[in-house]
């Protein structure tokens, strides 16, 4: 890893866990409105994995999308105000938390329906396979997700058409209150991939350079146009579901607890720090910077603009 | 014997669902976090939600997980499972999360259990009511605001529910529970906690019956859902001016009750609907058709819709406010139509 | 040019989807067994099938493999990926092998293709039309017999186009791949035979627009794809006894042709829709409610719809002969309505 | 096996066939509408896993679903009557080839819907852990249908509650003119039962003895409360996909071939006299029953009333 990336990752992922405590400790004052699922926790997945793509490259995100958009070049100040529902906001405030989307910078969107990211990746993929791009789609999914038809469909068509795209698995233990090792049939989501013949592995998803790694063997793959792959990252996160769970199916104490104790960003400033990727001075400076970057995007959220009326009814047909 | 206060929308069908389970040991519920947290081993088998807006809640520990089943995210393979279920002796309950996800789970409504008695000469039984939510106004946005009891009612052999209220809540859903149908009961996620007085027993509200909520003789006025408390506004605001409005709860949208509608535009000769789903091919213009051709002679006026506009739902407050029908919006459409009566 | 002779149905819409793919590389057709074959050696890249009626027959050989995709039987997968595609940069045409395999991917039209734009303030564009097709009168029985064209109509931000022959399927489908936006192309499986004159060049029937295809001052009839023809023999008998009917085509029937239906209703004050689908909450109970309202000063009778009663398909061929509108049962509802000028 | 079985399952092979061959046969003439997909090749497979199923047991079928409908014991004249159309048939003609059911008998139904059987299935295996009846649910399906999301959502389902549910397989190479090898990301669709960690495996589907026997193991799994098995039998069919179908994709040499030339009924005959199961003057006896009572059903067919108008409007709803 080349010292400007780990400064740019050490950069995304306070900027992720800044966005989402200020959304969190927002939300308790009422301000924002609606379904909230924050990604906290989870910084070193969508990190890891969007080092390795740029602007043509393209992603399918969930419901616990700002993580994903942030990672992948969404200005945060529309991001912000989007989840307010202002005019400014990336979507003019239409789509809110669910909905961040970001077609310029290949963000396919942040999406509601659970598993609805499968497919639309798979037609990114297509696009990229068929107009010769060398974009790489990637789609990012729960371990919940990974129980909708959707994921079998999608995958396998990846798998026959060996399209490029790679299936990240954010498996946090958790779809709602539910646990992944109830719901799932397989131990792992990984060992799916063996009904696609495809590659699959599961990998810390706290650890930033696992995930890295990983994630980078799997886009070169898709690259080589050898096809797609499945990366499932063990994860958890550090709210609830969505703002408001009480989250009383969290473990008080054991290797669960453990898990949902480390965290990601500390765990990646140590590391490259030894690593000598970034110094102690820089990675304070970082810290600091991403602070005011979201505090000011929480301003400008807030002195933005309601829509206008006529919003209401634009953009239902393209011309 | 009454209760010493009201309940809500919510703690109501709670309740129906308790009293339908204790009553017919076949009644099973299926869905999503409806328990919570099953296999959690702190939990000692409670639930750790009781589903996403607690309607299920207390009922896993009364029923166990046998009865209270918790589902992965498999819309398809559970509701499809409960048609099973349903045909083979269970009377599922199966709850839908959102009825924005209708397009996960479509086929086992639209081609498996509402076809198969027909398809099979008569000789399946599908005793099965499917929970649902539905309504903007909860700043939900576009993927879990819709409302989509109108594409369910659409399909032969399919019963909708729409409660306005606890009292019919309760009812209705008991109702539709003991049916040996399918029923989608679609409840309005942003009335959950309306309070009424609801009797504590057991007892049903008959399905395919609307209500007539307020008396009157120049203008009727059907509602749909939470759109009721939109007419008793209008009829309030009217009755200032000498209107007597009629207020009509729909209550089941399909079949909808022509009998109670007709009867009431027979008197009034001038009828609003509202309803909050995008306006084409919907409930209203159903009714709206219905009546304009059978009491074409009663109409002193054309029948009016007041419907969402034809776009999704939009995420931010003020929109999402424009976007519904309200009192206004009726009496804009109302004033053309009693213009004559003023 | 025009060619020697009149072609089917099924060979312009072939035509429109060869013409389409020969004028725009971005356009790519995928579906279940449209090639047909696909990798089996002794077929040389040529389609085993060209899909279940024929309707892209020769257009692998043409394109290749590469642009007609044989798709697993995953409509869900495939129509999700062909959104994807859209929003990417291509211009896909999935073919949904029969309108009654929408439940098994609705998700992606309801809510992800047709809220993508709105949701993401205008920065997606969805171009793509889903060909498929609807209908009874084949013996195919309830699961491949039903008319949803009214389901797809009823979600913002789809178009839904039904042809009724062979010169308005070429142009319709060619203004559908070339929109920017969702199109659902619904074709009637029993009318794919018919034949028309058809322009050998690459043209465009507007959409949006219904055709007047038979003038008349007494009563007009609106009809939805095949339905036609049971209007045209109902304009027939009823001219033998003196009655002009006005016969519209309504081609797109989301968003339907609101200007000519009032135009001629303003005309005949008489109105007749025939509609194939199920009953409730459809195209024709859409326009009755609409045309009821904005109509209501020009109408001499009720407006009445015509449509399939409110069952599945039954299988036997007596009872879905039944099953269909037709003439009798348009010339009754007529009667009553011309009852004064007879 | 049992001698009683083996004629059992003699008779049922030879009703399946020449049910077939006649439906074939009338189908030409013009007499029976619609679309009809015979079971023809595959006898080996519906007759040798219902050999291990009661009355009490539950199948769901497909769209191909004859074959499954004789060996779950409906009576091949209202069958017949079914899809001609008529009064007398098992659906009084309201259903057709691909609906026919018998709820009784346990036959949840031929499905138009391809993959639509999976949840059925599902459900039904609930019903009897919940019931306790100790029924076990066979879900037939073809390779075509386990690319439906219906497979992986049902099969998850089935094995996190340890249904009593057998997911058999027909895999004929072929889901309409598209190859298996194309369709499946998989080489086999039993290596895709390491994703639900449930056992998988794939048998000669010509072979009755080969069928009956992993069938009897996975339905005895199923009854003992062990959960869900996949059974994978590799088959042909002998006629198009449906009635009309030019089978150009069809190889006409090779392995293939062979495959197709390989008639179970025959290998069965052969091999269960050997193994003195039954005679051969039983078998030829049986032969000539068969033909009779599936042309007393085509007569009774033929002879029997269409519906009543009144009909129509019947068994919509249950009162
Ligand atoms: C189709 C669909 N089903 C259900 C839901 C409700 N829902 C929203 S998030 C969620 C859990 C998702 O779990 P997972 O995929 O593991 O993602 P996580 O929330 O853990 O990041 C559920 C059930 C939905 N939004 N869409
Ligand atoms: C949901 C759905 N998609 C597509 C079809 C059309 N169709 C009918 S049978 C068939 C092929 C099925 O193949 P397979 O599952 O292998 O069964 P087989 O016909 O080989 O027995 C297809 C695509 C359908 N009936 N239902
Ligand atoms: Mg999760
Ligand atoms: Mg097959």
């Amino acid at each position: 890893m080349e010292k400007k990336k780990a400064l740019w990752i050490y950069e995304n992922m306070n900027d992720i866990r800044n966005f989402e405590d200020e959304v969190h400790r927002i939300f308790t004052t009422g301000a924002i409105p609606g379904f909230v699922h924050l990604y906290a926790g989870e910084e070193a997945i969508a990190t890891g994995v969007c080092a390795h793509l740029t602007d043509k490259d393209y992603i399918t995100s969930t419901h616990r999308g700002h993580g994903h958009c942030i990672a992948k070049g969404c200005e945060v100040d529309g991001m912000m105000a989007e989840i307010f529902g202002r005019k400014t906001g990336l979507c003019k405030g239409k789509g809110g938390s669910m909905h961040i989307a970001d077609i310029d910078r290949g963000m396919l969107g942040a999406n509601g329906m659970v598993g609805g990211g499968f497919p639309l990746a798979v037609g990114a993929g297509l696009t990229s396979k068929y107009l010769k791009t060398g974009a790489v789609a990637v789609c990012f999914f729960g371990d919940g997700a990974a129980n909708e038809g959707t994921f079998h469909e999608g995958i396998n068509l990846a798998s026959i058409w060996k399209l490029p795209v790679v299936f990240v698995c954010e498996n946090n233990g958790f779809a709602e209150a539910t646990p992944q090792s109830y719901s799932s049939g397989s131990k792992t989501i990984a060992q799916r991939s063996i009904a696609y013949d495809i590659p699959g592995e599961t990998v810390d998803g706290k650890d930033l350079f696992a995930v890295y790694e990983a994630a980078g063997k799997a886009i070169e793959r898709a690259r080589a146009e050898e096809g797609p792959s499945i990366v499932e990252c063990v994860t958890y996160r550090n709210y609830g579901h969505f703002e408001g769970d009480e989250q009383k199916y969290k473990a008080k104490t054991g290797p669960e607890k453990e898990l949902a104790d480390t965290d990601p960003i500390k765990v990646f400033r140590t590391k490259a720090i030894k690593k000598k990727l970034i110094t102690a001075k820089q990675a304070d400076e970082i810290e600091q910077l991403s602070i005011k970057k979201i505090d000011d995007a929480v301003k400008f959220a807030e002195t933005s603009p309601l829509p206008d009326e006529a919003a209401l009814y634009e953009d239902v047909f393209a011309q | 014997m009454a209760r010493q206060s009201k309940i809500t929308m919510m703690q109501a069908i709670t309740e129906a669902l308790d009293m339908a389970m204790e009553k017919d040991e076949k009644v099973i519920l299926l869905g999503e976090d409806i328990a919570g947290g099953t296999t959690v081993d702190h939990l000692n088998g409670e639930g750790a939600w009781g589903g996403v807006f607690g309607l299920t809640k207390g009922l896993v520990e009364k029923y166990g997980h046998e009865r209270v089943i918790d589902t992965p995210i498999s819309e398809m393979g559970y509701m499809g499972a409960a048609v099973g279920a349903a045909a083979t002796g269970l009377r599922p309950v199966p709850e839908l999360m959102f009825n924005d996800f209708i397009g996960f789970c479509f086929d086992t409504l639209l081609a498996q259990g509402s076809k198969m008695r027909y398809m099979f000469g008569g000789k399946a039984t599908i005793p099965m009511t499917v929970r649902t939510n539905h309504g903007a106004g909860a700043s939900a946005a576009a993927q879990h605001s819709g409302s989509y009891y109108g594409i369910f009612g659409s399909v032969p052999a399919i019963k909708v529910v729409v409660p306005s209220n606890a009292y019919d809540a309760k009812g209705l859903l008991l109702a539709a529970i003991e049916e040996d149908n399918i029923v989608v009961f679609s409840e309005d996620k942003t009335i959950y906690s309306l309070k009424e007085e609801v009797p504590e027993e057991y007892y049903t509200v008959e399905i395919g019956k609307a209500k007539i909520k307020r008396e009157g003789k120049d203008l009727s006025i059907v509602t749909i859902g939470k759109m009721l408390y939109v007419a008793l506004e209008v009829a309030e605001r009217l009755a200032k001016e000498g209107i007597e409005v009629e207020v009509i709860d729909l209550l089941t949208v399909a079949p909808w009750d022509e009998e109670t509608v007709l009867n009431s535009v027979k008197k009034t000769g001038r009828l609003i609907i509202i309803d909050e789903a995008n306006p084409h091919n919907n409930t209203a213009t159903d009714i709206a058709s219905i009546v304009s051709d059978k009491a074409f002679d009663y109409l002193d006026g054309p029948v009016k819709c007041v419907c969402a506009p034809n776009t999704p739902v939009p995420f931010a407050a003020n929109l999402e406010k424009l976007y519904l029908p309200n009192a206004e919006k009726v009496l804009n459409v109302a004033d053309e139509l009693i213009a004559d009566l003023k």
